[in-house]
């Protein structure tokens, strides 16, 4: 037994399971939702939820990607800089070697790329992914996860903790409680 | 409820992952790596001929002139090969029983020439001659090599593009005295005056020597 | 379910609940068999495909001769079709990206199938480059790559920026595309009942599990992502203007080309999607989700954008007799009152006029009307290519080069092979692949939910 | 060139004495076989690399020779290997010489180019010339001896020959005949007449299907004895050409053209001279006239008369003469001694008299032409000496009948039934070049040798010998005529021994020397016809013109075609492939109608019709000809080889059926149509040509204001014009060039010249269709006015490497770039296919090789130029102002320490009214610089700015100012 996973069939039963949990400072706590958490509709949920708390903090891809782009962007204009007035300085049409604006289009277009493939490629790396396997997969919940359930994740191999979890949950009589094999 | 993937999956997805990147990055490097091998150039490779001839024991032993073979080498595109009439000046009077010289008396007697392997060869969209390069001041060695140590002639330069290209960006270096043209033995010393002086001497001219109409017609 | 649209109908009906929904798109990408109309529609999409394979070998084998271009008209289907698909491919980004930036809540249920139609309509674009080449082989000299020769490519020819934009934009469209799929392979992997497909969504889904973590970086990623797209697609079509543009021909060499060709896709993209969904919203049962509001709008959009179209129509027209210049001129009146005018007026008939008819509300959702349009909109933007292209090859400085010019079969065949492509792909995708995005739908569905009563604890 | 490709030239290039060559050579030629037995001198070996090229060529492209190099067994004399060999010799065509200088790489012939020391060339080149490269290895020639169709052997022949000439001594030549084409060759003459000495019954026939009967026996007529005339055309200030070939197929055409050029441009000659024209179809000289006048064949010879009138009686035109008329015959009196009249040679016998007596009625002798004794030596009654023959063949009076590089059964009228009756003849021998239809149809088939495989000997229009030379021993064996006609005689002897002996006694005891010099020269010194001093008869004055005939209805001319002469280079795919100069069709013949005509039978260019001459009749593809008089049609012939080789046969019509038939003609329209390739897509009538393409005016704007042409609303040139990039190459020279319109006869010698240097393609009839022509040098023909009688004019366009080359900019791997001389260099190594740069060229001068072109032509591969690559599939190419050459002289002066030698490119040197002047532009000294200045120059679409370096002067037209307009 290495945690429990406690499913709820709404979002707002899901909040204030979060916010009992997070009030206890119950540590190790993970949620798997059918849809960002932070779209889920405000409802009852007070505006000092958690929820939009450590388990939602911001994101680095946005700024890694934007990065990326300027990297790209102005690498690719170094290197056709360096080609057509380092390397081999050809006489084309009467233009001068350097022919900045008509470097631009290139360079933007393979600076975006850039962006883009580090976006993807960081999104694998901070979420571990590809990870086809994880011990919550054993739970028969987990399967509503990408449905219609709110489940939270407590990781921990201490009973004590369990037992606390339960107590605090059981009032909001979660749709279920499972424990999370090895 | 059991899930669909084993524990060990984790494992194998990344193993998976890291051999295609590794892939793609080690087929790159080859594919920019290999064309650049000395065997993809067949650089530095003995290439059979029908009468095993040494520009080691003619040149550099008997110091027969370049010339003396090569005879429009100065003026013309084409350096020219020696007909077989050329090898028997000497043949005919000596080694006249040589079984290695068997096929160049067969070629005198029945009048069909000897046929001989490339083994320097040029694309065909490369117009090369041999004539100004001479005329400029570019000795022999400069592509061919130390012909005068070859037992049997390799190709000693790679011959690319690039190759070209160097010595037409910066001729000065390459440059030699008329004395040392055909001397594959020769090397630049404190007395051999100084790239700008060769270039003057040569008047080789201001035009833009990498231009592509220079070689591409 | 309200079989006839109607153009107040709500964006998503109310009664749809997200499990409902995710079941129910998910029931179509997990069907053991395929719909018998799914197999109707595919045998003849694949045949031509294979055509295509047939006419690129034979093209290979043959060379560019066995085409219809000549002496003065060097250019000719394959151009222009490849214009005509990447226009198709960009109405299908904007919809996806542009419209999420706005917060378009419509565009939930269709960016699915307008990202599907985005990547097979640049695959099919990308195909033509490659072929249109005299000597493909050495295709490979437009890349960025050290080499023996110490040379490069040419970076001043707007031929080079548009091979650079095609190759970024089909990489980025599928980055896209895959990025926004991820939830929803999830779904479908925790939807299949046969292993089998359950191991297959699992390896595409790459685990994704709907934690909290990969929410936050999904979430912001793909925002930038779309954030990204939007300006890429206008760079694309801009660029692809430039080929023309960039050229000294008359006809070409006009400022306004890079935005005229950015009104065309978006033109043809909203026809293209509005001629996916109006069967599929039937045949999938899809109706609660693709409503009358979702026509209402697009046509709004395939309007707005023929207007546009009509006034580059009008610029063209107007820069040609103020500029002055005599070869555009003559080559501007061939084109409209030469011998093949009837294309200058097809082209005219159907992306300008046709649509005005959707300025009525009631035929905006009148779905046998949208599609006679829609089919007359992908036509003409095909005639305007032709038009573009063509005449003005045809109609030079020099009266002594004027030329004819005529598709011959291997052109068509590899024009229609095209069209087969992109069919068998947009046909494929939606055998197996989740036909809507349910995670952005099921935000949608939240949304909208009236927020039940929470008992206090 | 990709690596097959590339493969294929090394093969030809290291194929030279390749032994596995050697064998198949033996094999298929015997010839070769004793040829290598026999001792070696240069040409024997020039004979062996040259064979076995040509089979080289034929076996393909074979990887084996891909790395193998092959040096001789011993080296010719005077060969250096990679440098090229010059050797002159002469170009023949109906026994007039024009002196050309043969191009050998490796001894094998590559490229022909003008002698300037000969009078009749002055360094240019025909058509014909040029194309004569192809001919030599055109691999439809014979090889070997036949007797009724079967293979036979040299020594039956000679056995069957002997008998013949021993019952031939017999009859002392009875029934002996000879027929050739017109004889210039003093070796052949002689030759000839002394066998016609030896066995005195027999006859020598001469025979040209393009008849020049007219012009000798019109000055016989009207000097009383035969004599030639010598036109001075640049002495000329007013020319009248009566529907004339003074510079279309008249001999000396090259040096009309020359001195006619001379005085055309007010910005280099003293006084322009005013040319009219009077013809009723159009003609190369008709088309540069000032004045074109168009009239029918009998109308014609009214208004020659109502001039003859003018100018020998002083009689006033009657008043239903045309306007023009008093203006015109003003114009010739008061130009006295400076007066020219021209009549060519398909006009009456009179109209020639008739001519000669205005010609010296307005004193041109001595100044605007003289008289010398006749070249071509009797007999020259062609036309009556054939049907003489015919009939005499008919009744059997003729026993043997030798037919020396003739083509009678093809080329004579078929009203003459020349074929039957060859028939009859029981011992008839053809010496020809291949099989033709007269060949076919004798007994006995000798191969002949082509001229440049044997020794002979002729003369120019002018008299000068040229002794030709072989380039190479001869591929195929063969006989020559000389060694024909010695057997004959009983003293068997080769050529050169044949022409040797006979100039042995010309030259006496100087022979070495000047057999010497005459080889290298071309010419033998001072052996022009000597002048001639007779008087005109008084009776010429008054020679009455005979009604043209048919009389009314319609009239039909029969010209040769201008790329395939009388049919003999029918099996040429240059000549076919070259656009006829005014109607740019190629691979094709068709009858010539105006538009009036076309209109009344409601006729389109390529529609059939049924052609009626007499009862004879058969169909043919018309072409609407703006300019052709409505009451004539006008047919070329020539096509429609029914044994031309496996591209001259069946290609076009074949007109000879109708020829010599006076019978009514009726045309009627048929149902279905000819495809007519033709490399002008749209019929191009503009109301005048468009100012920023062609610039013209006449002579009176230009005194007025010789820069009258930048008047205009558009600058000729952007000279000062401010420019976005200001950077103009720096090279150490500047190629240029400069072409004068006024001095261009749309003549086609540059492209060809150009085809033969540059290893253009041919792409054939079905491509030519698709517009897919590949000629880097096109001569545009624009027509301005009505289409009955239009004005005309020549331009043409090849690259103009622009400074500011739109070209370059759009080219995504830089195949196409600039160098610092200013070249705008095609790279085709880097080219992979694109075609934007065409797209983008405003001239349109690119060519893009749609599929491997130069590899399906099957040309043999010791044919090409060496200096040039051969282009592969998917590739562009376009005129490089023939860098090759250029790199050679550059080379040259580089090994010199000299400043760069002026090139000269291969269509300037063919030009023969150098209309085409390159060279650098940068030394002031330079021609090209000095042509730039003038006041005419002017660039072709100067508002695209693209800074061409090719430039035109513009065409000046010096029209009567009595006379309104050009037309009748």
């Amino acid at each position: 037994m290495t945690g429990v996973l406690v499913g709820f069939d709404s979002p707002q039963a899901f909040d204030h399971a979060l916010e009992r949990l997070t009030a206890a400072r119950v540590p190790g706590i993970e949620t798997y939702t059918p849809m960002p958490p932070s779209d889920a509709p405000a409802g009852a949920r007070p505006q000092d939820s958690p929820t939009g708390g450590h388990l939602l903090g911001e994101s680095p891809l946005p700024l890694a990607m934007f990065i990326a782009g300027i990297v790209g962007f102005g690498g690719f204009f170094w290197l056709m800089r360096y080609a057509d007035v380092a390397a081999y300085p050809i006489d084309v049409g009467g233009r001068p070697p350097f022919a900045w604006p008509t470097f631009v289009p290139i360079a933007f277009e393979l600076g975006v790329l850039c962006a883009m493939v580090v976006g993807f490629a960081g999104f694998f790396v901070l979420c571990r992914m590809p990870q086809p396997y994880d011990p919550v997969d054993e739970c028969a919940g987990m399967r509503r996860a990408s449905r219609d359930a709110w489940l939270v994740a407590i990781r921990s191999t201490d009973p004590r903790l369990i037992a606390e979890v339960r107590r605090l949950l059981e009032p909001l009589a979660p749709a279920s409680f499972e424990e999370i094999p090895t | 409820m059991a899930a669909i993937f084993s524990p060990d999956a984790n494992l194998v997805a990344k193993v998976i992952l890291l051999l295609a990147a590794g892939v793609c990055v080690v087929g790159a490097i080859f594919w920019w790596w290999w064309p650049n091998t000395d065997y993809a150039r067949n650089l530095r490779a003995m290439v059979e001929q029908p009468v095993p001839f040494s520009h080691d024991h003619h040149v550099g032993g008997l110091g027969i002139d370049c010339r003396f073979c090569h005879t429009s080498v100065e003026v013309s595109a084409s350096a020219g090969l020696p007909p077989t009439h050329t090898c028997m000046t000497c043949h005919s009077q000596i080694w006249t029983r040589a079984q290695l010289l068997a096929p160049v008396r067969q070629s005198l007697a029945g009048n069909t020439p000897i046929v001989w392997h490339q083994v320097t060869d040029l694309p065909d969209y490369v117009y090369f001659n041999h004539g100004i390069h001479l005329a400029k001041g570019v000795g022999c060695e400069s592509c061919h090599g130390a012909v005068a140590r070859m037992p049997l002639t390799y190709k000693a330069q790679p011959l690319t593009m690039e190759f070209c290209l160097d010595c037409h960006r910066n001729p000065g270096p390459r440059l030699r005295p008329r004395s040392a043209l055909f001397d594959t033995e020769w090397r630049r010393t404190e007395s051999t005056p100084t790239p700008d002086a060769l270039l003057a001497l040569y008047h080789v001219p201001d035009r833009n020597l990498t231009d592509c109409s220079l070689c591409h017609r | 379910m309200s079989s006839q649209p109607r153009f107040d109908d709500p964006v998503v009906q109310p009664q749809l609940t997200m499990a409902a929904m995710t079941d129910r798109v998910c029931a179509i990408a997990l069907r053991e068999r395929a719909y018998l109309w799914w197999w109707i529609a595919f045998v003849p999409s694949l045949a031509l495909a294979l055509l295509l394979a047939v006419s690129a070998a034979y093209l290979f084998y043959a060379g560019i001769g066995i085409w219809g271009v000549n002496w003065p008209v060097m250019w000719g289907f394959a151009i222009l079709s490849y214009v005509w698909w990447i226009a198709i491919a960009s109405g299908g980004t904007i919809i996806s990206a542009l419209f999420f930036l706005v917060h378009a809540e419509w565009r939930d249920s269709i960016n699915r199938i307008a990202e599907s139609m985005m990547l097979f309509g640049a695959a099919a674009a990308g195909v033509y480059p490659i072929l249109h080449l005299g000597r493909p082989w050495h295709f490979y000299w437009l890349f960025f790559y050290p080499n023996n020769m110490t040379l490069w490519a040419q970076f001043r020819s707007p031929l080079l920026w548009d091979f650079w934009a095609l190759f970024t934009y089909v990489g980025a469209s599928v980055l896209f595309w895959y990025f926004g799929l991820l939830p929803d392979l999830a779904s479908a992997r925790d939807r299949a009942v046969s292993p089998r497909r359950a191991r297959i969504y699992g390896v595409l889904a790459c685990g994704f599990r709907g934690s909290s973590r990969q929410w936050r970086h999904l979430r912001a990623t793909y925002a930038v992502m779309a954030a990204i797209m939007t300006p890429v697609v206008v760079s694309i079509h801009s660029i692809v203007g430039l080929d023309f543009a960039g050229a000294a021909t008359p006809g070409w060499h006009s400022t306004e080309f890079p935005p005229f060709f950015v009104f065309g896709a978006l033109l043809s993209g909203f026809a293209i999607v509005l001629l996916l969904i109006i069967p599929l919203r039937r045949l999938l049962e899809l109706d609660d989700m693709m409503t009358g509001r979702h026509l209402e709008v697009l046509c709004r959009l395939l309007l707005t954008s023929s207007l546009c179209v009509a006034y580059a129509y009008l610029m063209d027209a107007f820069t040609t007799f103020y500029g002055g210049d005599r070869a555009e001129r003559v080559m501007f009146l061939t084109r409209v009152f030469g011998d093949e005018a009837a294309v200058y007026w097809g082209a005219l008939l159907l992306n300008c006029v046709l649509p005005q008819l959707l300025w009525m509300r009631r035929l905006r959702v009148h779905q046998p009307l949208i599609v006679v349009i829609c089919l007359g909109v992908v036509v003409g933007m095909w005639l305007e290519r032709y038009g573009i292209v063509v005449y003005s090859l045809n109609r030079t400085h020099l009266p002594s080069a004027w030329g004819t010019y005529h598709g011959t079969f291997w052109d068509w065949s590899t024009l229609f092979g095209t069209v087969g492509l992109f069919l068998s792909g947009i046909l494929l995708s939606i055998r197996y692949v989740p036909v809507v995005s349910m995670h952005e739908m099921r935000t949608l569905i939240a949304r909208r939910a009236v927020p039940a009563g929470t008992e206090a604890p | 060139m990709n690596r097959a490709g590339s493969a294929w030239w090394r093969s030809l290039e290291q194929a030279a004495d390749d032994p596995g060559f050697m064998a198949d050579a033996c094999a298929e030629f015997p010839g070769l076989a004793r040829a290598l037995a026999e001792p070696l001198d240069r040409r024997q070996a020039l004979k062996l690399m040259a064979a076995s090229l040509v089979l080289g060529g034929l076996s393909g492209c074979d990887e084996k020779f891909a790395s193998a190099l092959i040096p001789a067994v011993r080296m010719p004399p005077n060969i250096v290997p990679g440098m090229p060999n010059y050797y002159a010799t002469a170009h023949v065509l109906d026994g007039y010489a024009s002196g050309i200088v043969v191009k050998q790489a490796m001894g094998r012939p590559v490229k022909v180019e003008g002698n300037p020391q000969h009078p009749a060339s002055l360094g240019a080149t025909d058509v014909f010339a040029q194309a004569t490269l192809l001919d030599f290895y055109d691999p439809d020639r014979a090889a070997e001896i036949s007797e009724g169709g079967l293979p036979s052997e040299r020594h039956l022949f000679s056995a069957a020959l002997a008998a013949e000439r021993a019952a031939a001594a017999g009859r002392h030549g009875a029934g002996l005949r000879i027929l050739t084409g017109t004889v210039t060759s003093p070796t052949l003459t002689a030759q000839l007449q002394a066998l016609l000495r030896q066995f005195p019954e027999a006859r020598w026939i001469q025979w040209d299907p393009i008849s020049r009967d007219a012009v000798r026996l019109g000055a016989r007529l009207a000097y009383g004895q035969p004599v030639d005339v010598l036109w001075h055309v640049e002495r000329a200030d007013v020319v009248l050409a009566i529907d004339s070939d003074l510079l279309s197929t008249a001999p000396g055409r090259l040096r009309h053209a020359r001195e006619f050029a001379s005085r055309r441009n007010p910005s280099r000659t003293h006084a322009m001279s005013r040319v009219y024209a009077l013809e009723p179809t159009p003609t190369l000289i008709g088309s540069v006239a000032d004045h074109r006048f168009i009239a029918a064949p009998a109308e014609l010879h009214r208004l020659v008369s109502i001039i003859a009138a003018g100018i020998l009686q002083d009689q006033p035109p009657p008043p239903d003469a045309p306007r023009w008329m008093p203006a015109l015959i003003a114009d010739l009196k008061s130009a006295r001694g400076r007066a020219l009249i021209h009549v060519g040679a398909d006009q009456p016998t009179e109209l020639h008299t008739l001519t000669h007596a205005m010609n010296e009625a307005l004193a041109g002798r001595g100044s605007t032409f003289d008289l010398i004794e006749p070249v071509a030596v009797p007999p020259i009654e062609h036309a009556n000496a054939m049907v003489n023959l015919t009939s005499a063949m008919q009744a059997g009076q003729v026993r043997s009948l030798l037919i020396i590089d003739s083509n009678p059964v093809f080329t004579a009228p078929a009203a003459w039934r020349f074929g039957e009756a060859l028939e009859r003849v029981p011992f008839s021998v053809a010496l020809a070049g291949s099989a033709d239809e007269t060949a076919r149809a004798t007994r006995w088939f000798v191969p002949l040798t082509h001229a440049w495989e044997n020794w002979g000997d002729a003369r120019a229009h002018e008299g000068s010998v040229t002794l030709m030379q072989p380039q190479a021993l001869p591929l195929h064996g063969g006989l020559s005529a000389h060694e024909m006609l010695a057997e004959y005689a009983g003293e068997p002897q080769s050529a050169e021994q044949a022409v040797r002996a006979f100039w042995q006694e010309r030259f006496g005891a100087g022979f070495a020397g000047a057999w010497h010099d005459s080889l290298a020269a071309g010419v033998v010194p001072d052996s022009a016809s000597a002048p001639s001093s007779v008087r005109l008869r008084d009776e010429a004055a008054r020679t009455a013109l005979a009604a043209a005939r048919p009389a009314e209805g319609l009239q039909i001319l029969f010209r040769p075609d201008p790329c395939l002469w009388d049919g003999r280079y029918a099996n040429n795919p240059w000549l076919q492939e070259l656009p006829r100069p005014l109607t740019k069709v190629v691979w094709d013949n068709p009858l010539l109608i105006a538009p009036a005509l076309a209109q009344r039978l409601n006729l389109k260019s390529g529609d059939r019709v049924s052609l009626t001459v007499e009862e004879k009749q058969l169909t043919a593809p018309v072409w609407v000809m703006p300019g052709q008089s409505p009451e004539c049609i006008t047919a070329l012939l020539g096509s429609g080889r029914r044994a031309g080789g496996t591209i001259g046969t069946g290609q076009g019509v074949d007109f000879y059926p109708l020829t010599a038939r006076a019978g009514p003609v009726s045309l009627r329209a048929e149902p279905g149509r000819v495809d007519l390739a033709s490399t002008v897509h749209h019929t191009l009538l503009l109301e005048t040509p468009p100012e920023e393409i062609l610039r013209h005016g006449t002579l009176a704007q230009f005194a007025a204001n010789p820069r009258f042409i930048d008047a205009g609303e558009l600058p000729a040139q952007e000279r000062d014009e401010p420019r976005l990039y200001d950077s103009a190459p720096a090279g150490p020279a500047a190629w240029a060039m400069s072409i004068d319109l006024n001095a261009c006869i749309g003549c086609n010698a540059c492209v060809i010249a150009c085809q033969a240097e540059n290893n253009i393609p041919v792409v054939g009839k079905a491509q030519v269709l698709r517009e897919r022509e590949m000629h880097w040098l096109r001569i545009d023909r624009y027509l301005s006015g009505s289409g009955d009688a239009p004005e005309s004019f020549f331009q043409p366009v090849m690259c103009m490497h622009c400074e500011q080359a739109p070209c370059e900019n759009v080219c995504p791997v830089g195949a196409t770039v600039h160098d610092a001389e200013g070249l705008n260099v095609m790279v085709y190594n880097r080219c992979i296919g694109t075609r934007f740069c065409s797209n983008n060229c405003p001239y349109k001068v690119r060519r893009f090789n749609y599929f491997a072109y130069a590899r399906e032509q099957h040309r043999a591969p010791a044919s090409w130029n060496p200096d040039v690559t051969v282009r592969a599939r998917g590739v562009m190419e376009k005129c490089t102002y023939c860098v090759q050459r250029i790199a050679a002289a550059r080379i040259e002066a580089d090994r010199g320490h000299g400043e760069v030698a002026e090139p000269v490119t291969a269509c300037q040197a063919a030009c023969p009214t150098q209309a085409i002047t390159f060279g650098n532009r940068a030394d002031p000294r330079s021609a090209v610089a000095r042509r730039k200045q003038s006041p005419l120059d002017f660039a072709m679409l100067p508002t695209q700015a693209t800074q061409p370096r090719t430039t035109y002067e513009a065409l000046i037209r010096n029209p009567n100012p009595a006379i309104d307009g050009s037309s009748t």
